[in-house]
């Protein structure tokens, strides 16, 4: 089977998707939980690309994919702004630390 | 730019006086003082409801109704009516209701504009029938949930709850924008009627259904962290129990409904016929039978009234999983009715649950400045000083317990119908199994209310302040339509019935 | 192409996974932006010229000051001590996904496009989806209302509670409910979880 | 016909609960009053109906969707049922008014009284399954609310609670068949279930069957459901006990006899009937024996006397089961009436406390003798005629296994009720109180209730005629046919025999104490209610547990949060890629 360029991009979503998994899993700092959020909206982001590479409809693809960096962008800041709070009140950004609420 | 001048349907309305209202409360509130952002929030959303009754009037003579911009096309149908419905109704409620609970508050006017946008991206939502534009409906309501969840940004609690819901609705968000992305991948199309007319017409190639079926996982499981599905649901305990009180009964009881109906209109334009939509209802009977029971053991264990009212959402959103799978898995029109119905009556009970725990709260720690949660001891002897609050609370957990003469005992009745009629021995077994865990809630609804009637009041009742009367309305009123549909349940059958049918109708 | 697309591809996932093996937090968001840049690039090599555009200055620009900025508030913590899911599981179920949803797309690669098509991303976004910029340009207010909620400082006199350690914060949790409560009450609220 | 005196009976104690509730805790004689009037005017109104009773539908309201029509039927099955629930339901709130004096949070305590009347008369008159279930449920509600009345009371909290858990839980058994009818009839018809019975499938048909025996067990506290009914003494007032222990479990009864016609050739299910009604009968009894709290003697012995009826209607007679429901309705009123004075008046409920009260209380005394006589079933107090028609129908029916099983709970009737009386009001007092009789807003309901003892018995033609109409192939007959018939049959002797063993081991109780102690371990194992409770507290126990063990899956862990995401992503693609067809 020879790699078509769609195949790559593929494989690149599928990457990055499961690095985001793992990051979700693994990190600890809640800034780095929302750079790991940041990784999963580009594998988004590239999936839209090769969607609308494979369909020809790279003006609708390019659309959206505008539509998801701007609303990505705005998450990012609400998380930051959060983690800022966190930091402030809880003095640490581990996110093992913030389990006052469970059961 | 004809777009634009094309004539306005009224159901555009429900859309656009919410947003449009949501800059001008916070302006109007930053420059004349909170007491203006408060009530003309109000007056916008009562404002809507002139537009809402004109749409449903519409949609009743004249079917359902689209907005075509573009190629973007919004379509006003039953399904979106009722969460139009649920969502301004609701939302009105809480409005009045934080009238006094959030008075004083720093940032309160941003309350009032996150709330009104919230409410208007909802209805959004619900008229969506472009799954992109889904996608944009459904983050927008995300954001401004977000700030409210963490509104008490002091708390350490409440920031914790902010951001566990943060993080996971934004995995969740990815994965469904993955999801359409494979739609769009595989089929070219993004329009929820064209993506359904494909996917039957074309005799999808093996890529094209792997991909489609890609999809489906994908966004059942995005979709599915909104709506609480477990194990997606652990944010929803603590979000739930940390926000105002008034964002609390939002939440619990539109937002996550507002995700299952997301989750219903993505997924069900990609199945196709028959197996596939069985499949799914598999899926979602499973889901319910997880929910009921994680939903329902936990809420047993809860001690703080907030929380164990979050878990018991759980299991509802369990209940109306039941009703939409049985109609998934064998095309039972009462079952998806009463899914809706059950949409329905737990919007109303569980808001109703949370404005009067919340008016208790509000009078026992809220008014004196304190922040603590609501713990099931403190409302000891509640009914004494505060009856109305305390029956409206009752009221609502037995109605949530599936009492009669409560409305929650015939949505729960609509959905077992539907569950005997499908005719099939693992569906009535999962309906009893709902039924045992109706009788299980009893266990931790029932001590909550013989706490609220006993004679010796706790300290916190004591010294408890006054309820304001900007909150008692709410609760009364709701408290009758609890009651009033409980004993005639066909009264609202102008709104289940064509969301039922606008569900059944992708199937 | 193929060639090209591919370094790229491994370059972003490379810098991905350098971002969360990072040990300083500056350092997660710059392979951040690096990942971004690649990701930019694979953009405009499969002709979506504008939005990698878009992406290069938000992704890997503004995304990195902004996170730049938190860090420097925040403080660059490093947190020593095990991830709450062991590694092995993490690797195990992210991988699990992976596999399985390369396993149910592998056949979508079948239509392969002579060239890349370029077509305008204003006509698209300007007209065609004109509703969905409408719904953003909600989102995006609403965004900004969390941002000034989030971090506006409270007008009343709470000012000095907000440096506060969270043991000092609980302390005054209960120091706030003791005017109204009986000491008995006030140990069992200690005891709370 | 009937139509406005169904929305009487019905109608009337909701508007009196509403209007008691309306009126306020603050002025309690408007409440005491108001009650009794709402009260008193919907048992006329359900006495009205013996006048206009058909098998028609009489008032029928179409709802539609999955809700059918909602109807009501004024047969006499069910006419006679909402009867029994109106006047003692009546009779209770006037009793109440002297009991409740000056007791906090009237409204309510009279608005759930009144509540349930309505319910009650509502399930014993609707001719829906839906709306059967409906009362059913707000029967079940309505008492929990009024076992917990005191809710100061750990126990009575948790005797609410349970009452509350475990009608429900039995009431499954009840959805489930209604839902099954409904599926499969498309209608919530109960005539027209009646009627096509026969035409469902036979295994579907025992199903409805057994799950409506599992509905109507828990509602009587039948075995295994039995251990309710004594936790819920710990209600207010012997008031509210009669409200449960009087009128609220014949609802498992009526159901019963309700669906006999249809379930009658389920294979199997007349002998389970026959089974959980000798049972429950024995055993109640063996509790009674060994209680020392009145009240719960009482309750023992109602739930003794309920497996009677079921046991009769397992042999195929509803109408002595009936027969000896309207029997026990109106002793057991008499003596929940009578007990409730006594405890009134010297405050404790434990019978070793009590003694030579007969002195004090004349009346009480004098009245209480009578109804404990009709349950011993002494001859010419009602309840020996409905005892007798039983045990003979036992006899011509039943298997006789079954009927000795019913001899022996005769005798041991007579034994505990001997106990309870001697205990009371004869012997030396063991303790200090200042006992009075009763004052006349008690004391006018015993006299009734008495005078009701001592007669009820000679209706028992028109009875039957009443129950004729409703109940298929049940034959009347005339009350001289059936007390000539009652008093020639050679069983009846062999029944008063087993009756008069069981008085005289009493009398004689000094000398059979080396059996007593080696019934010893009967004794503790009646008082352990025969391991019943050990059941139910082991299910509470592993429902406990369960969600302990799930709680620890709520780490609160933002990652362990997120695992659960990509599990469930993973969950998902497998049930969907490989997952099975329909």
């Amino acid at each position: 089977m020879s790699l078509s360029p769609l195949a790559i991009v593929l494989l690149a979503v599928t990457l990055l998707l499961g690095v985001g998994f793992y990051g979700l899993l693994v990190a600890r700092n809640l800034i780095k939980l929302i750079v790991v959020l940041q990784i999963l909206a580009k594998a988004a982001m590239l999936a839209f690309v090769a969607a609308g590479y494979g369909q020809e409809h790279m003006g609708l693809a390019q659309s959206m994919v505008a539509m998801v960096i701007v609303a990505d962008t705005v998450v990012a800041v609400i998380a930051l702004a959060l983690a800022v709070q966190v930091r402030r009140h809880y003095g640490t950004l581990d996110v093992r630390k913030l389990t006052t609420l469970r059961g | 730019m004809a777009l634009w001048t094309s004539s306005l349907h009224p159901f555009l309305w429900l859309i656009v006086i919410p947003v449009l209202a949501s800059p001008v409360v916070y302006l109007a509130g930053r420059l004349a003082g909170a007491a203006l952002a408060r009530w003309l929030a109000l007056i916008a959303l009562i404002v809507t409801c002139a537009p809402c009754v004109l749409a449903a009037q519409e949609l009743a003579a004249n079917g359902a109704a689209t907005f075509t911009l573009g190629l973007v096309q919004l379509q006003f149908d039953g399904l979106s009516l009722l969460l139009a419905g649920l969502a301004l109704g609701l939302g009105t409620s809480v409005t009045l209701f934080s009238n006094a609970y959030m008075r004083g508050e720093t940032g309160e006017e941003k309350y009032y504009a996150a709330l009104l946008a919230m409410i208007g991206v909802m209805v959004g939502l619900g008229c969506a029938n472009d799954l992109f534009n889904l996608w944009v409906w459904f983050e927008a309501m995300a954001v401004s949930s977000y700030m409210l969840v963490a509104f008490y940004r002091d708390q350490p609690a409440s920031l914790e709850a902010g951001v566990k819901y943060l993080v996971q609705s934004a995995a969740g968000s990815v994965l469904v924008l993955l999801g359409i992305a494979a739609v769009f991948g595989a089929t070219g199309q993004l329009s929820l009627a064209s993506i359904a007319d494909s996917v039957r017409q074309a005799g999808a190639t093996q890529a094209t259904s792997a991909g489609l079926l890609a999809a489906g996982a994908l966004m059942t499981v995005g979709f599915g962290v909104k709506a609480a599905l477990v194990p997606l649901h652990t944010w929803l305990p603590d979000a739930h129990s940390q926000a105002p009180s008034g964002i609390s009964a939002m939440l619990s009881g539109v937002v996550i409904e507002a995700g299952l109906i997301a989750l219903l209109r993505a997924v069900s334009a990609l199945l196709g016929e028959g197996d596939a939509v069985a499949r799914f209802g598999q899926l979602l009977l499973l889901f319910a039978a997880l929910n009921m029971m994680l939903g329902n053991l936990l809420a047993l264990k809860q001690t703080q009234v907030k929380r164990m009212l979050a878990f018991s959402s759980l299991s509802h959103m369990g209940y109306m999983l039941l009703g939409f799978g049985v109609a998934a898995y064998t095309g039972q029109s009462a079952a998806a009715q009463g899914g809706m119905f059950h949409m329905l009556s737990h919007g109303l009970m569980k808001g109703l649950a949370f404005l009067a725990a919340g008016a208790l709260l509000y009078t026992l720690y809220v008014a004196k400045g304190a922040h603590g949660p609501l713990m099931v001891n403190d409302l000891n002897g509640a009914a004494r000083r505060y009856p109305l609050a305390a029956l409206a609370l009752g009221v609502a957990v037995l109605g949530l317990a599936g009492l009669p003469p409560l409305v929650g005992f015939m949505s729960k009745w609509q959905i077992f119908v539907g569950g005997f009629q499908a005719g099939d021995t693992l569906v009535a077994l999962l309906v009893i199994f709902a039924a045992l865990n109706s009788v299980l809630s009893l266990a931790y609804y029932a001590p909550l209310v013989n706490a609220m009637y006993r004679r010796e009041p706790s300290h916190a009742v004591r010294l408890g302040a006054a309820m304001p009367p900007t909150m008692i309305v709410p609760l009364v009123v709701m408290s009758i339509l609890v009651i009033a549909l409980g004993v005639w349940p066909t009264l609202i059958a102008w709104l289940t019935e064509p969301a039922g049918q606008a569900l059944l109708a992708g199937w | 192409m193929v060639e090209l697309l591919l370094i790229l591809v491994i370059a972003a996932v490379a810098c991905a996974i350098q971002a969360i093996r990072a040990e300083r937090l500056l350092n997660s968001a710059l392979w951040l932006a690096g990942a971004s840049a690649f990701i930019a690039m694979i953009f405009y090599s499969m002709g979506a010229r504008e939005v990698a555009i878009i992406e290069l200055s938000v992704g890997a620009g503004l995304v990195t000051v902004l996170f730049v900025f938190a860090i420097s508030v925040a403080g660059d913590e490093s947190i020593e001590g095990r991830p709450a899911v062991p590694r092995a599981l993490a690797v195990m179920l992210a991988g699990l996904c992976v596999i399985g949803l390369i396993w149910l797309l592998r056949d979508l690669t079948a239509p392969t496009p002579t060239a890349a098509s370029a077509s305008a991303l204003t006509n698209a976004l300007w007209h065609e989806r004109a509703l969905d910029v409408l719904a953003q340009v909600a989102l995006i207010f609403t965004g900004v209302i969390g941002l000034l909620g989030l971090l506006a400082e409270p007008r009343s006199a709470h000012a000095a509670e907000t440096h506060t350690t969270p043991v000092e914060g609980s302390q005054q949790k209960i120091a706030a409910r003791a005017t109204t409560e009986s000491p008995l009450e006030l140990q069992k609220e200690a005891a709370r979880p | 016909m009937a139509a406005p005196f169904i929305t009487l009976t019905i109608g009337l104690p909701w508007l009196g609960a509403l209007a008691v509730w309306i009126a306020g805790d603050q002025h309690p004689k408007a409440q005491h009053a108001l009650a009794v009037l709402f009260a008193v005017a919907g048992g006329l109104s359900g006495l009205a109906l013996l006048t206009t009773t058909g098998a028609e539908v009489a008032i029928r309201l179409p709802v539609g969707g999955a809700f059918g029509d909602f109807t009501f039927v004024a047969d006499g099955l069910g006419v006679f049922l909402a009867v029994i629930a109106t006047v003692i339901g009546s009779l209770a709130v006037i009793f109440s008014v002297e009991y409740m004096k000056g007791e906090a949070q009237l409204g309510r305590y009279y608005a759930f009284v009144l509540l349930f009347i309505g319910a009650m008369a509502g399930l014993a008159l609707t001719g829906s399954l839906l709306l059967l279930f409906f009362f059913w449920e707000v029967t079940a509600l309505t008492s929990y609310a009024l076992i917990s009345f005191h809710n100061d009371d750990p126990k009575a909290v948790a005797g609410g609670i349970k009452a509350l858990l475990m009608t429900q839980l039995g009431g499954v058994g009840l959805l489930a068949g209604a839902l099954l009818i409904y599926a499969h009839l498309g209608s919530y018809d109960i005539s027209a279930f009646l009627a096509g019975a026969d035409a469902l499938p036979p295994d579907l048909r025992a199903l409805i069957a057994f799950g409506f025996l599992a509905a109507a067990a828990a509602k009587s506290a039948q075995a295994p459901f039995h251990t309710w009914l004594p936790d819920a003494m710990e209600a207010p007032t012997p008031v509210s006990a009669l409200i449960h222990a009087a009128t609220m479990v014949n609802a498992g009864v009526y159901l019963l006899a309700r669906f006999f016609p249809a379930f009658e050739s389920v294979p199997g299910w007349s002998t389970a009937v026959v089974i959980i009604g000798m049972v429950t009968a024995l055993l109640a009894a063996v509790m009674a024996l060994v209680a020392d709290d009145l009240k719960r003697v009482l309750a023992y012995s109602t739930v003794s006397q309920l497996g009677y009826m079921v046991f009769a209607i397992g042999c195929g007679s509803v109408l002595a089961g009936q027969f000896h429901l309207f029997s026990h309705a109106v002793f057991k009123a008499l003596l929940f009436l009578g007990a409730g004075a006594v405890i009134h008046a010297i405050g404790t409920r434990d019978m070793h406390q009590m003694g030579g009260l007969g002195k004090h209380m004349p009346l009480v005394r004098g009245v209480f003798v009578i109804g404990a006589g009709a349950l011993a079933g002494i001859p010419i107090l009602n309840g020996f005629w409905s005892k007798e028609l039983i045990l003979e129908t036992g006899l011509a029916h039943g298997p006789l296994w079954g009927y000795i099983g019913m001899l022996i709970g005769a005798g041991l009737t007579a034994l505990y009720t001997a106990r309870m009386v001697w205990l009371v009001f004869y012997g030396e007092p063991r303790s200090h109180h200042h006992a009075h009789d009763a004052r006349p807003a008690m004391a006018i309901p015993l006299v009734l209730l008495a005078v009701g003892t001592l007669t009820t018995w000679l209706l028992f033609g028109p009875f039957g005629a009443l129950l004729a109409e409703a109940v298929p192939g049940l034959h009347e007959e005339s009350t001289l046919d059936f007390v000539t018939k009652v008093v020639s049959d050679p069983a009846t002797l062999l029944a008063l025999g087993v009756v008069a063993i069981g008085l005289l081991a009493w009398q004689q109780r000094s000398r059979l104490s080396p059996i007593a102690a080696g019934l010893r371990a009967l004794e503790q194992a009646a008082k352990q209610g025969f391991g019943f409770e050990a059941i139910n507290r082991f299910v509470a126990r592993m429902t406990r547990s369960a969600a302990t063990v799930l709680q620890r899956t709520q780490t609160g862990e933002l990652n362990w949060n997120a695992a659960g995401i990509a599990g469930a992503l993973l969950i998902v693609l497998i049930i969907l890629a490989g997952g099975g067809t329909r």
